[in-house]
């Protein structure tokens, strides 16, 4: 078992890229707001850019490390990366695009042949072996720069939001497909994707970053259950209301930035800066506050309505923001309540999580 | 169906007008010049060794143009900041220089009294005044403007390209040779042919440097330069027949010329 | 204004002469074009204006007189050739015969240009001659390294001492810097510069011509190397 | 802290070997002209005229070679098939052109008896051996090698920037100006720099269509030739003392030069 | 009111693009597998490559007309757009980018200054208003190329997957923001995505096109209950099962390509090609076939288990493939089987819903 160890510090633009990760055999997702670093840090596993200082080691290969001056050049990493933009050879055509990996490592034209034509039947692209990859669709071009990463045995893989341009169906194929080959392939691969479907498809191993640091590395559940910011609340999908934890006569209250006062499970938290997060299909929704409800409660107006499958998620929004999630019959049965109208969102004090800032 | 823009109509107009300036001096020389005259001359010996001479020099001097050119080009495309400025200014210093000043310059770096003078003979070796002089004097002439516009040329590569070579398991010289130099190749197509043209019509370097010696280094340049002082009319009917036969060498080039996928 | 058209090779005579012109007539402005006489004739015969036409080169002249572009011409002004060498030349040339010495690089003019003409005339009137031989003139013809189609580039090549030695003309010596050999004076064939007027000029070419004939310019014609009369 | 490559030494080497080829015989001028030759030089009425000459012949060229040259290469770099390569056989010719014959094919279509001889005379115009004659010459002579080259600099600019630029509502004339011309600005400076350094050298082409007149068409390249004439010694200091401005004005320009944003 | 209706016809690499179209103000979207022409057809609107023939019309200015030989150049089309590889001018910074369209327009430069800042604003990209656009992260460009496509005031937008690199957070308030200016612009929008959730979103006009035709046209609600494709349907995520609808004895029944056989609403079919579809939650999963069950069932191996809020995704597969969506405590109930589990899916017949293939 050979995974990625890193510890890498590289000043950005902005902000600095201090990332300590470590990376077993099977996918890994890294995730992040835009600007975050992840494409940096994507291009400093590969040795493309130099961390200022760091030690990057692939199993028992060291691919950087600034205390004793080891720097192996890309080539020699053995890496396969889908980059952001793809970075396609333009004047070679799809079947010259895929096999050139192959071709500078010195394989036989049949094997390359052979290799290519199988890739792209798996994505669906077989008609297109001969165009010019100028002239292909988004989704095309990025199929073909997934197929190139793959055809040069790497040991280590860095995919750039392969995904982002393909279309609905040929995501859910391509992600099966590259579930049963990274089993196969069994190395450490590093996925970075915006799509929440991703991130639940791929679950066990989630590493979130945010302005150049890990701010949480677990699984899906993990960041489910227990958001750490922000950003990870709302990629999954989860009501996140920061805040303060006072003590008010003797007992403790949280109070939202927005001035609402929510009970929580107070009994592991200090009082100070706190974040209250409750799942959206725990919170209920009225037309009017019912009697004998639970104590937590925002009247708000609906901002907006989706549907999904057979739930209806609702924002409402008031002094906070609350994201309820219901049955198309729940919703129903309020009407089906439209954008501008003003209702109830009641959560329970158990059902809801509070935490403390971590730093 | 689409309207003619005015925009394109002034790109037609202006490229006519450019078309004019240039071809017409060119058409002038041709009506000027008797057919028979120049019939003649395609059989002269002398013109056809100077043809030859020619061609040989240029030939010889482009591998060397390639060989040195393209990567001190992809060199300095690499550098960055005020060292590249420097360079480019050593480069472009002996582009203004005059014929006759260039000839001399290299008299006085590989002549026999010249810097290398000792060296080359205690090696045995004469440079003035013979195939190597001339092909010498293409080389220092024309390669600092083929450099720089490599140069030029390679700025314009996206770099992510080369990167994704590497990534892939190219080692450098594997993404200039199979991705750097693809991606640019309609480019140098163009630099060849203008390096090639620019050393046939040399002149004043090489006579200065090269000497004139018929059936040795004297290049069609020369010859026509020679016959000029004694007959000009036939000077012009071989400066015709070297429009003609660069006429004939160019179209055939272009037809094996790299054509662009891209498009 | 006058525009005279000279042959390069006077370019530093007819610069003095001009001051001197401009000094006897003020304020006449005097255009000094200098080319090679092929270059000058074929712009005469293009229609480029000019009043006076020099030329080394008789043919060129002739060209134009046929085509009625030129006046009657007559020659004005004789030149004769040299045997130069580099100044550090060792062991020194100090005839004629010498040239013929193995191993020595030799400089002459193209045939097409009148240097080269006149010094293939030189060797084949040695050749001609019994004191000579034809032997002389085959030696001294594979000695010939370099075929030049200007003079000066003969005269630079010795000053760097890239050639050993060359045959130019007197006019060309530079004392001091290169050594000369003097020639059988039989034997040196007589290099003349032809004058010729423009058709329907102003009387200031005339005023140019005369000048040129009279002894302040004769004296500067000297100094450089000319000899104004055939001095036969 | 990175181990230098094999493959950077390898470029390094090969611009070192480049560098030596192209400086030493520039050296080898430097060290054997004498510097108080040069000072005494830098006060000559007559060489300071054809500096002046030079300057402006070359920049009277320029704003021509723009004008004429940009929107025919930018017309040409959006031809297609055969059309663009006939174009470019018809732009390469005058390339190969000795220069006294292009001096010629000039005079026989713009001198007095030339193509245009009636019409620019009835006009009252006379082109040969002016300041005219040589700006047209280098015009001639220099633009096809600028369009060409420019070309390539086009056929490198993604059509897309191009297109973006007309829906935000350019018309193509800005999406030229504003998109196109300064995506490639650092291409054409180097250009630019390029035509000038091959006007200041060119000479035989002048000396046959403007003459050689000094204060009125003698540039430095030509004096150079005549002083030459004189005194060849004194040519040689003549084309140091070029090549020493030359080197100043590069040093300024290249301070002047458009920087790289992307980078 | 000036919407947007076109014919072009233009033929593509592998397929000719035959689109009829009419878009009113407002968002629509344009959904489609990748190649399916999207991109292509977007150029043609544009006035950036031409129809072989067709017409379109913006309300009442012809841009395009084969028969009259009208063609509007593109920088009098009046259209914003999004390019799918952005297009951003490399050698002008951000504000550059953005302030592009409105100076060849010729506004002032306070006027430009005060526009650029309040979108950089809106998008949260102050910070970047002076750096080289091409050393932006890949979501940071993008909204460089949105806000740059809005400065022109448009009367037709065009943004081909605009979002596509996005963050979710991001996404969803660009999302809100562009509803809003749209609402005010009230211009006709053709917005490209491949996002479920973006489509759920500007629900009401969806048009799907597949191999350069409009396969659907209608309200995200419409896919859902009919979906006309494989495609759509698996885009909005319900189970299609193609197959063919034959009478046995006397009685109509449906058999599946797989071989199966389900029995469903036959009122409106005829004999011969039909799909039938059915919701994923209206798909009941077991351990054990229940007695007197419905009488569709099918018997398959987990293939793979989602969990998204407080659903759990599990595609079944046997001779056809079931998605089923269950609430997580449903599926704890199950016993949370795992990948390769051997499980009963169920559904009711009327439940279903059976069509006639569509020529
Ligand atoms: N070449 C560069 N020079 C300086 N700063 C850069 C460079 N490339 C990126 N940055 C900055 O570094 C930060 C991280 O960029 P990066 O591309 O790694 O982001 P990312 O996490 O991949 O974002 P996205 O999801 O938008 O792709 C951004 O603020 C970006 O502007
Ligand atoms: N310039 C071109 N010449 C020929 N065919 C092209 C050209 N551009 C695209 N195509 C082809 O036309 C088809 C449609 O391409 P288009 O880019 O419109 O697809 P798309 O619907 O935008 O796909 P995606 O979702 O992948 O972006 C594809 O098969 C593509 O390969
Ligand atoms: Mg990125
Ligand atoms: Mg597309």
């Amino acid at each position: 078992m050979s995974g990625l160890n890193c510890v890498v510090h590289s000043p950005l633009a902005h902000f600095k890229l201090d990332l300590e990760l470590s990376v077993e055999p099977g996918i890994t997702i890294l995730l992040g707001p835009n600007g975050a670093g992840k494409s940096s840090f994507l291009r400093l596993l590969s040795g493309l850019t130099q961390p200022s200082s760091g030690l990057i080691k692939l199993g028992e290969r060291t691919l950087f490390d600034s205390a004793n001056g080891i720097d192996l050049p890309p080539e020699q990493r053995r890496i396969g990366m889908v980059f952001q933009d793809l970075a396609l050879f333009p004047h070679l055509n799809v079947n010259g695009n895929i096999g050139f990996g192959m071709k500078v490592r010195g394989s036989g034209r049949v094997e390359r042949q052979k290799r290519t034509a199988h890739l792209l039947d798996i994505l669906n692209i077989a008609h297109l072996a001969e165009r010019s990859v100028t002239s292909l669709s988004g989704g095309e071009r990025q199929k073909v720069a997934l197929a190139r990463s793959l055809t040069t045995d790497p040991e280590l893989l860095l995919l750039d939001e392969p995904t982002a341009a393909l279309d609905p169906t040929a995501r859910g194929e391509i992600r099966d497909w590259l579930r049963s080959v990274l089993v196969k392939l069994n190395i450490p691969t590093l996925l970075v994707t915006h799509e929440v479907e991703e991130v639940a498809y791929f679950r066990k191993r989630v590493a979130v970053i945010e302005r150049g640091q890990i701010v949480q590395h677990g699984s899906f559940h993990q960041l489910l259950s227990e958001p750490t910011t922000e950003f990870i609340a709302q990629v999954v999908g989860v009501n996140y209301i920061p805040g303060e934890v006072t003590e008010v006569a003797g007992k403790q209250v949280f109070r939202s930035k927005g001035g609402l006062t929510f009970i929580a499970p107070f009994e592991q938290v200090k009082p100070g800066p706190a974040c209250l997060t409750i799942y959206p299909w725990d919170v209920a929704v009225y037309r009017n506050l019912p009697e004998g409800s639970p104590r937590n409660h925002l009247h708000g107006r609906v901002k907006d309505v989706v549907l999904r499958g057979d739930r209806v998620r609702m924002t409402l929004v008031a002094e906070d923001k609350l994201v309820a999630e219901l049955s198309v019959r729940g919703y129903q049965a309020l009407g089906e309540p439209q954008p501008g109208a003003r209702l109830w969102a009641v959560f329970k004090a158990r059902e809801s999580r509070i935490e403390n800032f971590q730093e | 169906m689409k309207k003619p823009r005015l925009f394109n109509l002034f790109l037609a107009v202006n490229g006519l007008l450019l078309g004019l300036l240039i071809m017409l001096p060119i058409l002038a020389l041709l009506l000027a010049s008797s057919p028979v005259e120049i019939m003649k001359l395609l059989v002269d010996p002398e013109v056809l060794t100077a043809t030859w001479i020619t061609l040989l020099s240029s030939f010889c001097a482009l591998p060397l143009m390639f060989l040195l050119g393209l990567p001190s080009a992809y060199g300095l495309a690499r550098c960055r900041g005020r060292l590249r400025r420097s360079l480019e200014v050593l480069l472009e210093l002996p582009m203004v220089m005059p014929p006759v000043v260039a000839g001399l310059a290299l008299l006085l770096a590989f002549g026999r009294r010249g810097l290398f003078g000792e060296l080359f003979s205690n090696l045995g070796i004469r440079v003035t005044f013979t195939l190597g002089a001339v092909v010498l004097g293409i080389v220092f002439i024309v390669t600092p403007f083929f450099v720089r516009r490599c140069t030029v040329l390679f700025d314009g590569v996206d770099k992510k390209l080369e990167e994704a070579a590497l990534i892939l398991g190219a080692t450098p010289w594997q993404a200039f040779l199979y991705v750097v130099l693809p991606v640019v190749k309609r480019g140098l197509f163009a630099e060849l042919i203008m390096a090639v043209a620019q050393s046939v019509g040399l002149f004043g370097a090489i006579v200065m440097f090269a000497g004139n010696l018929p059936g040795r280094t004297q290049t069609l340049s020369l010859a026509i330069y020679s016959s000029f002082e004694s007959d000009p009319q036939q000077a012009f009917a071989l400066g015709t027949l070297l429009l003609l036969i660069s006429l004939l060498l160019l179209a055939a080039v272009h037809m094996l010329a790299p054509r662009d996928r891209r498009l | 204004e006058l525009s005279v058209f000279a042959a390069s090779s006077l370019t530093d005579a007819l610069k003095e002469i001009t001051q001197l012109y401009q000094a006897e007539y003020p304020g006449e402005q005097v255009l000094l074009n200098f080319a090679g006489s092929q270059t000058l004739a074929t712009q005469i015969d293009q229609g480029v204006p000019a009043d006076l036409f020099i030329s080394a080169n008789q043919q060129a002249m002739t060209r134009l007189h046929n085509k009625g572009l030129v006046e009657a011409f007559r020659p004005f002004l004789y030149n004769r050739l040299l045997l130069v060498t580099r100044i550090d030349l060792q062991p020194p040339l100090t005839k004629i015969e010498d040239l013929g010495r193995s191993g020595l690089l030799v400089i002459i003019g193209n045939q097409q240009v009148p240097v080269g003409n006149y010094a293939r005339q030189l060797l084949s009137n040695l050749a001609g001659d019994p004191a000579y031989g034809s032997l002389l003139v085959k030696n001294v013809e594979s000695n010939v390294v370099s075929e030049e189609s200007k003079v000066k580039s003969i005269v630079a090549k010795l000053l760097i001492g890239e050639a050993d030695a060359g045959i130019v003309y007197q006019s060309d010596f530079i004392p001091g810097r290169l050594k000369a050999v003097s020639l059988p004076r039989k034997h040196n064939p007589l290099a003349i510069y032809f004058l010729a007027k423009v058709p329907e000029v102003e009387n200031q070419a005339d005023k140019f011509i005369a000048l040129l004939a009279s002894p302040e310019a004769i004296q500067v014609f000297a100094r450089h190397g000319f000899s104004p009369e055939a001095a036969q």
